[in-house]
């Protein structure tokens, strides 16, 4: 091991204490959410995994990226045959299969295989030649990314799915493109969603977008959760309320995970608000900031994918939360119960800590 | 340790900034609160300062006119505009009384009705927005308090919104949020203005089978308990037929039309005294009702006032009675057979008051 | 998570050599790409923000109301209901605009009320306690209707304060309110409108409304309802907290009621209006040859302007609690013996059954015994030697007693309920009558007694247990000079209303003719109503005076007024071909012929309009449209 | 990511507190009381001027974003509307005035003209757009009146940024 007791010292702090922080107040707002509902022991259980999230940053703060990167193939190949296996022999809750019980554990690979798909990227995109982007290069990693994003989306969990893309995305806006492929991409984005909601939703995926389109046409079908939502982030007002809490959470389903946000918000209403997502603000802005200190284009990679990743989730789930965004069932890292998204956010945030610490190993 | 936040000052500190001044909106909003501190240091810390530019101004013009340098002739000066104003004011609300009513009653009912008293104010600003505000350097110190009416001998200029130690802030005639009763000079047709945030403002509430004219002076009529009976507002722009039972008025405001310099602020009603008791709200103050309509004079009597609308039911039901009259006849009981067939004479204007003709749907 | 150490240690260093040179290449490229990501994150963020500022501070009170369990502030637009217009097309009632203050209680501040009291003339302290009770039972959002019917002042009081500073939780809706004729005129038949009550919210004829609704509750008003009541419109405002819409979310425009001509005259109605000012009673006319009702007056009357909106509670007390039933329609409810009306159906009965013909007299003396009972003519002197066309002429009760000796009183009950008696007419107003027509199986029935023989001898004369209303009346005439043809009443002339074919009996048209120049004689030939003969005019009519109680009664003990005889007149015209039957009931007439000049009177505006008609029908087109 | 900043060696760097006190009342007063004078005037905006004056001239953006809320708030407190729509608007004028100015010659007449003219623009439409999103007002938007106004505005500033550099 390169790395000794100096790491510690030269961990990034700040990161440290804002997700500590952030994983701290979703902790709360679990315990305060599901009070007195059959999910009352979810934030004792939340609380140990972020005990263990914090174990698995440090131990992959220690690891050398440059040799995960190296791995990241078979690894690659490991979550992919995983990913298999849940469509085989996995758990289903609520109609899709994600979960593999191990050990007591349900363990959700399709989150840990964010993880294994930003090395994937970095690997990819450190061993271009030019400073743009060729098109072959762009299929080939487009080509292994779509892999598991189908896989996952077999289960079916699209917005698990999607949250692979933003991962893609960032690296290959950092490798650079020429300006007619960014063109081609950019009609595919666009046409992709219509080609998808008509060939290649479920029903139910469908309806969840129609409900986002217009919740008020359905107010007590899928339109539910969005109108639900927003009543509770709308009685938060300024500085929120205590009484909505007895009132409105019971309209919420399942207000620990997807939801933890609206309830948030509806408690400690827009000030709450503010002060949160300044805390997840500065917290992307730190790992952009290791990115662009990173000792090298891996590095960047690395960080910028566990950025680019981070603000998917904010965008999508918080999005979704106030009405902006169709219901696709991502968490919000860090603050939503699950042990396999947050265990899988920290080790993420363990790499960006990695890429710190080779900054002085030179 | 370097950090985000210290490496973008700049952007931080302008985070900050607009942070603070959202919240301090959405306080605003949210509890509908004013920040009465901020203002008043504005209004305090600004409008002295507009004197300078006043008296940069009366001096420049004082001396192309040959500055005397006396100070006490310009103060008298003063005084005696002020007067003139008040006076002016007298003069129009007497004629407009003798306009309609007959001199001895208006003699009789004017002392009472006289505008007891008032205090001059200057505008020394307007407000920094586009909405129609001024403000005026008479403020709490001076007596001044919400809602009084603030004219010019030539009509209505507004009414008092906010006030500070010596400033207040007016809301103008034209402003949206304006409102205010009016009574028309030949017909005492009740309505209501409101400002429309232009030129004009319209008159509500004026029924089609009311008659207003184009031209006419409009009064205010001391229904909303602000404003005293007998300011003149302005002319009739525009009177025509709407859809829904309600005429389109439109009316060109009077107090406006010279510019604004100098206004006065009406500390106590005309058409009645002040009550003993204190106003029911601590800020707001309340005219009393003004008199009865009656003692407007003969002209109130033809007056159709809502609720009394008849239909052609109660018009043939009249007519068949002064078939009755006319012949003599007493229906149901014997006697000579009526004539149905022939018209009944006219009705004699006291005995049966003429039915409005029913607005069509 | 697999091993570092694993991994062979040059390996990793040509790895790391190789991607540190590929950055190392461009290093302001990354920093620009970086950048981007910067302002993407930026961007990403402010649209969050500006989510959660849309639902917390901007609209937070929309949001607030559906935490309620309930929707947006929703302002109502009253349709205003049908107008409802005479035959020709004039109006007898209307509707002017008037408007309602509401109080919005969820930015009401406590110390604004003594203010609004004062000026808008309100008990502050029942506002308080009515406020007090909506806070229970209502919710919060829901403005009530703290005064209606505002006058020009108040409009301009509440528009003048109604500004930010001052008391911005008064709001102004415009509603309709109904105009009925002055005085009472045609209360009866047209009713008027309230608030629908609990009782009628459970009733089958109102599934359709809702709380709150202002339906009609009697007369045409209720029973046209649905035709007259528009469809409320409504629109939904998101409103900001300090009242201000900043959204119409939608706009339903109000749909008016549709207008109902009724097959009412005015010029008709007025005359029977003013004939019965100051009696008590009923008058009704119709066209025998359609059903057609063409005025309909009752009195005692109310004011139904008093009902419109909310009724005082002395005003209603002082309504109800009067012995004279203003409220009752007489024309349709009220159920007195015809008296002598009652004869021309007799005749028609035992000429019909052959038990009298133009041959049959009797011998008057002024009373004979029958049954062992003494019955008096009601000419005392006696009317001498009389027939049939006599004894309808001057009303002679021995002859008719006569009849009543030879006919049975199912016959008598089978004749005036084919002549429409004794049942409902079906007309289209709400709480018929239905009278009584007396027979051996009524008796039965409701006394548990055998009939006597006796009663048929009062029942033949429109006395004993026989009761009739007005409209029953001029119905059954109105049938039986049409030789047996009973058009079912209605008022109702446009939205057209489904008739049923009428009800015939055939009689033969020489009976039918003997009884009508009987009638004819009761006016023009010296009978009981030979005052009330128009010249020109071929008015024919039959006088009734029927005894509350026996007249020994009223001797014996005294009574006053209350029990003296109701006077009747039925009366048609013209002779042949009859185009206008009117029956005036004039309670405590005590005899017929007083009834005769309201009857007349109606008659002649009949026929002085009818000539008038061509002028006033397009004067009254064009007021009205 | 800052920059390097090419710090030109003008002499106008220092801050002279009396005209930073001076130049910000004036420009109120003057706002709020020559339209009294003659209605004609009222599209001139002075705050806004003096606001991009300072922003230019010193060039820091905390600074000129403390200025700008400055004029901004005292605008509020002047207006019926709640405080700090003026306040967030002008506080991003006096931002982006100063950053921009960093890479630009702001000594040339026209720049500065230039300036006035894109940045009455911009006010008026941030105002708009805040009135409408944040507060729920009607907007109603003349573009070829802004226009114009903007044109008279940036006539005006360029003797007024005059001057002001003299005093």
């Amino acid at each position: 091991m390169r790395l000794n007791v100096r790491g510690l010292r030269d961990l990034d702090w700040v990161i440290v204490t804002l997700a500590v922080v952030i994983a701290a107040l979703g902790m709360i707002q679990i315990y305060t959410a599901t009070h007195e509902t059959r999910w009352y022991n979810a934030w004792w259980r939340q609380a140990v995994y972020i005990g263990m999230g914090i174990g698995g940053m440090l131990a992959m703060s220690r690891a050398d990226y440059h040799s995960l990167i190296g791995k990241s193939m078979p690894l690659f190949v490991i979550a992919n045959v995983l990913l298999v296996v849940v469509l085989v022999v996995g758990t289903t809750v609520f109609g899709s299969r994600r979960w593999i019980n191990i050990a007591g554990f349900h363990f959700q690979v399709s989150e840990f295989a964010k993880l294994v798909i930003i090395l994937l990227v970095a690997r990819y995109l450190t061993s271009t030649k030019n400073d743009t982007l060729q098109v072959r290069e762009l299929l080939k990693i487009g080509g292994l990314v779509v892999i598991p994003m189908l896989l996952v989306m077999r289960q079916p969990d699209l917005g698990t799915a999607l949250t692979y893309l933003p991962i893609l995305g960032s690296g290959i806006l950092l490798a650079g493109l020429r300006n007619r492929h960014l063109a081609v991409l950019a009609i595919a984005a666009v046409v992709t969603p219509v080609l998808a909601y008509h060939f290649a939703l479920k029903p139910y995926q469908r309806s969840r977008v129609d409900s986002f389109l217009d919740p008020e046409s359905d107010p007590h079908g899928s339109g539910y959760q969005v109108i639900q939502s927003k009543i509770a982030v709308g009685s938060g007002r300024l500085f929120g309320t205590q009484k909505g809490m007895q009132t409105q959470l019971r309209f919420l389903p399942v207000p620990h995970t997807d939801f933890i946000f609206a309830t948030y918000a509806e408690e400690h209403g827009f000030v709450g608000v503010v002060v949160i997502l300044g805390l997840y603000f500065l917290l992307i802005m730190q790992i952009v900031h290791n990115a662009q200190t990173a000792p090298d284009r891996a590095g960047t990679l690395v960080c910028m994918g566990v950025a680019a990743l981070l603000l998917f989730h904010l965008l999508v789930n918080v999005g979704m939360v106030v009405g902006h965004m169709p219901i696709t069932g991502i968490p919000l890292p860090l603050m939503s119960a699950g042990g396999s998204s947050t265990i899988s956010m920290f080790l993420m945030l363990g790499l960006v800590q990695n890429v710190r610490l080779q900054r002085f190993v030179h | 340790m370097e950090f985000t936040l210290s490496r973008y000052r700049n952007v931080t500190v302008l985070v900050l900034v607009l942070a603070a001044q959202l919240f301090l909106l959405a306080y605003q909003i949210k509890s509908r609160q004013d920040v009465r501190s901020i203002r008043v240091w504005a209004v305090t810390g600004v409008m002295p300062l507009t004197r300078l530019l006043d008296f940069l101004h009366d001096n420049t013009v004082g001396l192309i006119k040959g500055y005397s340098g006396l100070m006490e002739v310009k103060d008298k000066n003063k005084d005696l505009q002020a007067e003139v104003a008040k006076l002016k004011m007298e003069n129009n609300f007497l004629r407009t009384e003798l306009a309609t009513a007959d001199r001895a009653k208006v003699l009789a009912l004017f002392p009472s009705r006289l505008p007891s008293k008032s205090i001059a104010a200057h505008v020394t600003g307007r407000g920094s927005d586009s909405s129609k505000v001024v403000f005026v350097d008479r403020g709490s110190n001076d007596g001044v308090s919400k809602n009084l009416p603030v004219v010019t001998p030539d009509g209505v200029v507004g009414r008092i919104t906010g006030v500070y130690p010596d400033y207040s802030q007016v809301v103008l005639i034209t402003d949206i949020n304006f409102a205010a009763g009016v009574i028309s000079q030949k017909h005492r047709v009740h309505g209501t203005l409101k400002g429309q945030g232009n030129s004009v403002c319209t008159v509500d509430y004026i029924r089609n089978e009311e008659k207003v004219e184009v031209g006419e002076w409009l009064f205010t009529s001391g229904d909303d308990r602000i404003f005293p009976k007998g300011l003149p507002l302005g002319q009739v722009k525009l009177a025509r037929a709407g859809k829904m039972f309600f005429q389109e008025v439109q009316l060109v405001p009077s107090g406006l039309q010279l510019g604004l310099e100098e206004v006065l602020i009406l500390l106590e009603g005309v058409h009645q005294p002040i009550p003993d008791h204190a106003p029911p709200s601590a800020s707001a103050k309340l005219l009393p009702p003004p008199p009865a309509e009656g003692s407007d004079g003969p002209d109130s009597a033809r007056v159709i006032r809502g609720g009394v609308a008849t239909t052609d039911a109660d018009q043939v039901l009249d007519r068949y009675r002064r078939i009755g009259a006319a012949q003599g006849h007493a229906y149901g009981s014997g006697g000579g057979t009526p004539n149905f067939a022939i018209d009944p004479p006219p009705p004699r204007p006291p005995a049966a008051p003429p039915a409005p003709e029913t607005p069509p749907q | 998570m697999p091993d570092v150490a694993t991994l062979p240690a040059d390996q990793e260093r040509d790895k790391e050599h190789e991607v540190r040179k590929v950055l190392g290449e461009d290093p302001k490229a990354a920093a620009n790409r970086i950048a981007v990501f910067r302002y993407i994150c930026v961007a990403v963020f402010l649209y969050l923000l500006a989510g959660f500022w849309a639902l917390q501070i901007r609209d937070p009170d929309y949001y607030a109301e559906l935490a309620e369990k309930n929707y947006i502030r929703s302002q109502p637009l009253p349709a205003p209901r049908g107008r409802i217009l005479d035959r020709h097309g004039r109006i007898i009632v209307d509707n002017h605009s008037s408007f309602s203050l509401y109080l919005s209680r969820d930015n009401l501040k406590e110390d604004h009320l003594d203010a609004m009291c004062s000026a808008l003339d309100l008990d502050c302290a029942d506002l308080q306690e009515r406020l007090r009770r909506y806070d229970r039972t209502r919710a919060k959002y829901e403005a009530i209707n703290i005064k209606s019917d505002l006058t020009s002042a108040e409009l301009s009081f509440i528009e003048a304060h109604g500004g930010q500073d001052n008391f911005p939780e008064m709001e102004v809706i415009q509603t309709f309110r109904r105009i009925y004729p002055r005085g009472g005129a045609l209360a009866h038949v047209i009713g008027y409108t309230g608030e629908i009550s609990e009782g009628e919210l459970d009733s089958a004829d109102f599934v359709r409304y809702k709380r709150g609704d202002i339906i009609g509750k009697t007369g045409i008003e209720r029973q046209y309802n649905d035709v007259l009541m528009g469809v409320d419109g409504q629109r939904r405002v998101l409103v900001n907290n300090r009242n201000k819409i900043l959204k119409v979310i939608d706009h339903k425009g109000a749909a008016a009621g549709r207008d109902v001509r009724l097959t009412l005259d005015l010029d008709l109605q007025a005359v029977a209006e003013l004939a019965m000012t100051d009696r008590k009673g009923a008058v009704v006319a119709l066209d025998p040859r359609t059903g057609e009702i063409l005025a309909m007056v009752s009195r005692p009357t109310y004011d139904p302007n008093r009902f419109v909106g909310r009724i005082r509670a002395k005003d209603w007390s002082e309504i109800r609690d009067n012995l004279d039933y203003p409220m009752m329609n007489r024309a349709i409810q009220a159920q007195f013996a015809p008296g002598s009306t009652f004869k021309p159906i007799i005749a028609m009965a035992a000429l019909e059954e052959g038990i009298i013909d133009d041959r049959t007299t009797a011998t008057c003396t002024g009373g004979a015994m029958f049954y062992d009972r003494f019955f008096k003519c009601n000419l005392r002197s006696g009317h001498g030697y009389v027939g049939l066309n006599r004894a309808l002429v001057h009303s002679c009760n021995i002859f008719f007693h006569n009849i009543g000796m030879k006919i049975s009183i199912d016959k008598v009950a089978e004749y005036a309920e084919l002549a429409g008696l004794g049942k409902r007419t079906g007309i289209d107003l709400p709480a018929e009558s239905e009278g009584t027509v007396p027979s051996r199986r009524w008796k039965m029935r409701t006394q548990r007694q055998r009939w006597f023989s006796g009663e048929t001898v009062s029942v033949v004369i429109g006395q004993g247990a026989l009761t009739v209303t007005p409209l029953q009346l001029a119905h059954s005439i109105g049938g039986l000079i049409r030789a047996g043809e009973w058009h079912k009443p209605h008022l109702m002339l446009d939205p057209p209303p489904s008739l049923d074919p009428p009800r015939k009996a055939n009689w033969s048209p020489e009976n039918t003719s003997k009884v009508v120049n009987g009638m004819f004689g009761v006016v023009n030939q010296g009978g009981t109503a030979r005052g009330a003969a128009i010249a020109g005019i071929e008015f024919c009519g039959k006088t009734g005076t029927a005894q509350l109680a026996s007249n020994d009664l009223i001797r014996s003990r005294k009574l006053g007024l209350q029990l003296s005889d109701n006077a009747w007149f039925v009366g048609f015209a013209p002779r042949v071909n009859p185009e206008i039957v009117v029956v005036a009931l004039y309670e405590h007439g005590e005899h017929g012929d007083r009834a005769a000049p309201i009857v007349r009177d109606v008659v002649k505006a009949y026929f002085d309009s009818k000539h008038r008609r061509p002028q006033t029908l397009i004067a009254a087109a064009g007021a009205a449209r | 990511m800052a920059l390097p900043v090419a710090r030109r060696s003008d002499l106008r760097q220092k801050l002279r507190p009396f005209l930073l006190m001076l130049a910000p009342v004036a420009s109120i007063v003057l706002h709020i009381k020559v339209p009294l004078f003659s209605d004609y005037f009222s599209f001139l905006d002075p705050p806004l001027l003096v606001t991009v004056y300072f922003a230019l001239l010193h060039r820091d953006a905390v600074q000129a974003l403390f200025i700008g809320c400055a004029i901004g708030l005292a605008q509020d407190a002047l207006s019926s509307n709640p405080i700090g729509q003026f306040g967030i608007v002008k506080t991003l004028v006096g931002y982006i005035a100063a950053s921009a100015s960093q890479h630009l010659n702001v000594e040339n007449m026209v720049a500065r003209m230039g300036f006035a003219f894109v940045f009455y623009l911009f006010h008026q439409a941030l105002y708009a757009a805040l009135g409408a999103s944040l507060l729920g007002q009607q907007v109603s938007l003349n573009p070829a009146e802004a226009i114009l106004f903007a044109i008279m505005n940036a006539a005006v500033a360029a003797p007024l940024f005059q001057l002001l550099d003299r005093l």
